[in-house]
């Protein structure tokens, strides 16, 4: 396996080839904000929170799905990439309803704890206050459409780590969202295993426990990739 | 199908014209206007006066004038006749059988709307039978690739097309045989060609006539594409709004299976090939080729990040050569006359020659194939007639959601790519929609916007939420309920979304504000209310 | 030095907001000889005073009276800070712009869930007439500090009056966590 | 609430026995068979579905999701992407107006006022006694005849409101208002 070496931030790095530009920071120690990725499944590039400048590159780079290559320097922190990130959040916390306050995740939500770290303390933009519901139909789980982001994190746990495929994403636009089997009631679902992955997958609260009421969702992304790790690596002998 | 059967086709339908050929224009624009029911009539007038052996009666491809049709003329040098009825018919024929004019409306064929075309892609439009491959062989059809298939390797091809400077149809305008070059090196034993059908552009329907009117000029590019790159399937992904252009593609493949210039072994050499046909279903984003493969591979038509280019990771993982109908349909034509004929066309960074698609406030709608290069005054004024009823022309949008509006004080810009996208426009596939003075440009932008809004995969967060707040910003502009503050916010979000956008769609999605506000920033302001807050303090406190 | 001109206000909102900044308990004490508070609901003046420095607005923009007065604050106040999420984002009191038109949790109030008197109160001299939707305080007014929270803890309301005094930090990371 | 679900094989045998009343449903299978019922033909089997029962019902779905062997929200998914797909009956007679670029600037949007008046419904609706289905299209490519309106399957160049309504009147088989 041959090595990229490239500078991040100032800062020389080393990775094996193939790994991203977000492995690579993390390898030097360096945060690059990201919503839309998780440990474990494949990237979509979709959240942009993680976009980093390249020099000799025009455009703007996703750091999740962006390959390290040799010799780049990369900056993960200019001032137009901060601006651009309160914008992104800006937008999202516009696009649905985001009441922190009254959260099941308030305090553990992804959401909220990046708008604090990118210096986000207010909406410039219009909110859109869209109707949105929540399916309160199945026993263990509740889904609330009004906290989605869209991340797709549950879809890709559901069909890439649980392999149940239950979960997708219907519609387009600001109209997408998230659905079970044929938009059907969680609870009537006949591919649904129960098994609360994409719950815990979930980064805001979107996905929750029924039962849980404000700030008391708290949840482990970290546990989804140990066991996606152990079953391509073979690592559980049973 | 051999060299020589290739010959005995065109020879023998060659040998059968008629004394008189009628061609009868059944593009959509003439449908649409009763040319079907034209064309019946013109085929029972000629057999009711009994001159079946005389005149034959074709239904052919656009003829470029769509206002004033349906359209039809009379071969050897008969009069473009316009606006026709289909009660018309019976008048057509008895005057080419008695040799006097029809008193019917015709058109100059020496007006610059004709005079000034240059055709290389559609030189087959209005003129052949589309759906007839028999015709398109009878015009030198796959004469191109039975050259390639016998004289030339491969790389010989990719060559050519590198030499000839062509650059891609679809927008970008990247160069075709570069694209080619890294796909036929690409590893991989699976390789395909797309053909990116979607013409999605609002305001565009060059494609559509290209694939209306010589639909053979398509199989035979990506055939050519195929055998240079090394592919042996591909797909042409159109609209499911073009049905006639799905039936001409249908009628065309079968023919050229059956005539053995697709499937297995063409023309006895050991190359395979085949074309599907896969149909859209109404999402602009899939014109942007990695969500226009995930839509050919059954699912949502949303886009991922690139690299990797198609050209080394495309469908299913394999290289894929994707480029769009204009492209290919340059392509023979490129390999028939040789690179250089097509390099002697055009200005030095654009070669040869693009087809507009003009409409809007302009007196002469159609399509236009012109030299790279032409000034757009040329198009618009000379050749379009520019604004009916005595109307100004005011303004030019070219590249559909994703271009700009020139102003029409910059109507000398040459048309290439480099001048286009210079004036914040770009060369797009080729949809021109002239704006008369009438035309609101914030109303124009606040269109775009909606259009993109509605038409965001909703994948990314820019382009999803920030088509939204953008469509906002502009309404509240319109309404008179903006103040300064609501346009900078505006600025500052089209350069945003610009920058961050996950893929073509939402990158361009600004470019309608951006490039009205550059040139007609004065109908913003007009619409804009006084900020008694615009130095912090008020100057009057508003009452409510 | 002359003392800092304090207001407070709240607008559509809970008062815990307020609630929160009485547990700054004896800081206020310790700044008494830097910080007038002139205008609160926790004091008794009735009319907005001129030449305020600093006014801390705690909930939403819900009804006419609340822009009214919130045009009459900007008027005569040198720093506005939205205080607490109700004034920043709209927060709880937002939840009802979702459900479409103000007669919709209107009637659910008055209507629905009363046992007696069911009706809604109409008469604008009462009750305000609603807004459309209730709407952060900075869609109103420029708004030059913003104190997320709800409500924001007490520590970060001294944190706040101590940057403005210029005796601290500008509020910085989980400093601006909402909820 | 029953805490083991109800297995996916019976929703399937349900509509299995849906469709074995209905041609429609063998046709829909011939033409997947010769797909080699490979999940990449999805969207041209959604495609014949919609030519052959007018629109995409629940059953339809599962039924293609069943053949395909795709789990039904990825079908779901797809179906909801395409404007092309509709999801609910379409009236007897369809009437589309192009809001391309080229037939705004021309007025279409009068067109479509003119029809959203007579008619009662906005576009995406149908007229309660089902008769006209208004839609709206994002560029049907006949610019140089615009606006156009596309009147069930037919293009028609050149529209005014008093075109389109004649069009309406002639279906509805009275005065549209």
């Amino acid at each position: 396996m041959s090595v990229r070496t490239l500078t991040i931030d100032d800062q020389p790095v080393s990775v094996e080839e193939g790994a991203s530009v977000l492995d690579a920071a993390k390898a030097a120690g360096i945060t690059i904000p990201t919503l839309c990725h998780m440990d474990g499944v494949y990237d979509t590039g979709a959240c942009r929170l993680c976009l980093v400048e390249v020099e000799g590159i025009p455009k703007l780079l996703p750091a999740c799905s962006t390959i390290a290559a040799d010799g780049w320097v990369v900056r993960t922190q200019t001032e137009r990439l901060q601006k651009y990130r309160r914008m992104t959040l800006e937008l999202l916390f516009a696009e649905r309803n985001h009441v922190c306050s009254a959260c099941v995740a308030n305090g553990h939500c992804e959401l909220q704890t990046m708008a604090y770290s990118q210096g986000m303390d207010h909406v410039r933009y219009d909110y859109c206050y869209p109707k949105w519901g929540m399916d309160l139909s199945h026993p263990l789980f509740g889904m609330d459409h009004n906290r989605c982001i869209l991340c797709a994190r549950c879809v890709r746990t559901c069909w890439h780590i649980e392999g149940a495929g239950t979960k997708n994403l219907a519609g387009r636009g600001a109209g997408a969202h998230i659905i079970t089997d044929m938009n059907e009631d969680w609870g009537d679902s006949a591919t649904c295993t129960w098994c609360g992955k994409c719950v815990q997958s979930c980064p805001t609260g979107a996905l929750f426990q029924i039962g849980a009421t404000a700030g008391e969702m708290t949840r482990e992304p970290a546990r989804l990739a140990d066991i996606i790790t152990a079953r391509r690596k073979k690592e559980w002998n049973v | 199908m051999t060299r020589t059967e290739l010959n005995e086709i065109k020879e023998a339908e060659l040998a059968a014209r008629k004394r008189t050929t009628i061609r009868c224009c059944m593009a959509a624009g003439c449908t649409s206007q009763g040319s079907g029911e034209l064309l019946k009539n013109l085929e029972a007038a000629v057999s009711e006066a009994g001159a079946e052996d005389e005149i034959e009666v074709r239904g052919v491809g656009c003829m470029r004038l769509c206002c004033q049709g349906p359209l039809a003329q009379a071969d050897p040098g008969g009069p473009l006749y316009e606006k026709l009825e289909p009660s018309d018919a019976k008048a057509i024929i008895e005057s080419i059988l008695s040799g006097e004019a029809a008193k019917l409306q015709t058109g100059d064929p020496k007006h610059p709307f004709f005079a000034k075309q240059l055709s290389v892609v559609l030189g087959n439009s209005g003129e052949i039978d589309p759906e007839r491959i028999e015709s398109y062989i009878a015009a030198d059809g796959y004469q191109a690739l039975r050259h390639a298939l016998r004289e030339m390797r491969p790389e010989e091809v990719v060559q050519e097309i590198m030499d000839s400077g062509l650059r891609g149809r679809g927008g970008g305008g990247y160069p075709t045989g570069l694209k080619w070059q890294t796909v036929s090196k690409a590893r991989g034993d699976k390789k395909y060609i797309v053909c990116n059908a979607d013409e999605g552009d609002p305001g565009a329907f060059m494609d559509r006539t290209v694939l209306e009117s010589d639909p053979h000029a398509i199989l035979e590019g990506m055939t050519l594409a195929a055998y240079a790159v090394g592919a042996d399937q591909g797909y042409i992904y159109v609209r499911a709004e073009y049905p006639l252009a799905i039936e001409r593609l249908q009628k065309a493949i079968k023919q050229a299976k059956k005539a053995g210039l697709l499937g297995a072994q063409i023309m006895e050499s050991p190359f395979n090939f085949s074309i599907d046909l896969r149909i859209g279903a109404g999402a602009f984003v899939c014109g942007e080729e990695t969500a226009l493969m995930a839509s050919i591979e059954g699912r949502r038509g949303v886009p991922r990040p690139r690299p990797p280019f198609p050209a080394e990771s495309g469908l299913w993982g394999c290289p894929t050569l994707i480029n769009n109908v204009e492209s290919f349909a340059n392509i023979a034509p490129i390999v028939r006359n040789g690179s250089q004929w097509f390099a002697g066309i055009g200005t030095e960074k654009s070669k040869g020659t693009k087809v507009f698609a003009l409409a809007g406030k302009i007196s002469n709608t159609g399509i236009v194939e012109v030299p790279m290069g032409t000034p757009l005054r040329t198009i618009v004024e000379e050749m379009g007639g520019g604004a009916p009823d005595g109307g100004t022309v005011k303004a030019v949008q070219t590249g559909g959601p994703s271009g700009g509006c020139i102003p029409a004080d910059h109507l000398d810009t040459p048309v290439e790519y480099e001048s286009l996208s210079a004036l914040g426009s770009i060369m797009g596939s080729g949809g021109m929609i002239v704006m008369d003075e009438t035309t609101n440009m914030v109303d124009v932008a606040r269109f775009f916007m909606e259009f993109c809004r509605d038409e965001s995969c909703g994948k990314c967060i820019p382009c999803r939420t920030g088509t939204v707040q953008m469509h906002h910003l502009l309404t509240k502009i319109i309404d008179g309920k903006a103040t300064a503050r609501d346009l900078a916010l505006l600025e500052e979000l089209c350069d945003m979304v610009k920058h961050t956008s996950l893929c073509g769609l939402g990158m361009t999605a600004p470019n309608p504000v951006l490039s009205t506000l550059r040139f007609f920033r004065g109908e913003y302001e007009e619409l804009l209310q006084p900020d008694p807050y615009a130095n912090g303090r008020p100057t009057a406190v508003p009452t409510s | 030095m002359e003392r800092l001109k304090l207001a407070t206000i709240w607008f559509g909102g809970c008062s815990g907001c307020h609630m929160s900044f009485l547990d700054v308990d004896e800081f206020l004490v310790d700044l008494i000889d830097k910080i007038d508070i002139v205008y609160s609901p926790i004091v008794d003046t009735k009319e907005y005073p001129e030449e305020v420095d600093l006014c801390l607005i705690e909930g939403a923009v819900c009804h006419e009276e609340h822009v009214e007065m919130a045009h009459h604050i900007r008027q005569r106040t040198k720093l506005v800070c939205s205080f607490g999420d109700c004034a920043v984002t709209s927060n709880v009191c937002g939840m009802r712009n979702a459900l479409g038109k103000p007669e919709v949790p209107l009637e659910y109030a008055y209507v629905t869930l009363a046992d007696t008197n069911k009706g809604i109160p109409d008469d604008p001299v009462i009750v305000p007439n609603l807004l459309e939707q209730a709407i952060p305080l900075h869609q109103v007014i420029p708004v030059d500090h913003y104190l997320p929270g709800c409500p924001p803890p007490a520590e970060r309301i001294k944190a706040l009056i101590l940057h403005l005094l210029g005796l601290g930090d500008p509020l910085t990371g989980d400093q601006l966590k909402f909820g | 609430m029953p805490l083991i679900h109800q297995p996916r094989s019976r929703k399937i045998d349900h509509v299995i026995e849906h469709a074995s009343g209905d041609k429609r449903f063998k046709i829909l299978e011939v033409f997947m068979k010769r797909h080699q019922f490979r999940a990449d033909a999805l969207i041209e089997v959604l495609h014949k579905a919609q030519e052959l029962f007018g629109y995409l019902e629940d059953d339809l779905l599962i039924f293609v999701s069943h053949h395909l062997k795709l789990p039904p929200s990825r079908v779901y998914g797809v179906a909801t992407f395409y404007h092309f797909f509709t999801l609910k009956p379409k009236g007897e007679h369809t009437c589309v107006v192009c809001l391309g670029t080229a037939c705004y600037v021309k007025g279409a949007n009068k067109v479509q006022a003119a029809i959203e008046e007579a008619t009662g419904v906005t576009a995406g609706e149908t007229t309660p006694d089902n008769k006209v289905s208004l839609l709206t299209a994002r560029c049907i490519g006949a610019c140089g005849v615009a606006p156009a309106v596309t009147y069930d399957g037919q293009v028609a160049a050149k529209q005014t409101p008093e075109d389109a309504l004649a069009k309406i009147k002639q279906w509805t088989g009275h005065d549209a208002d």
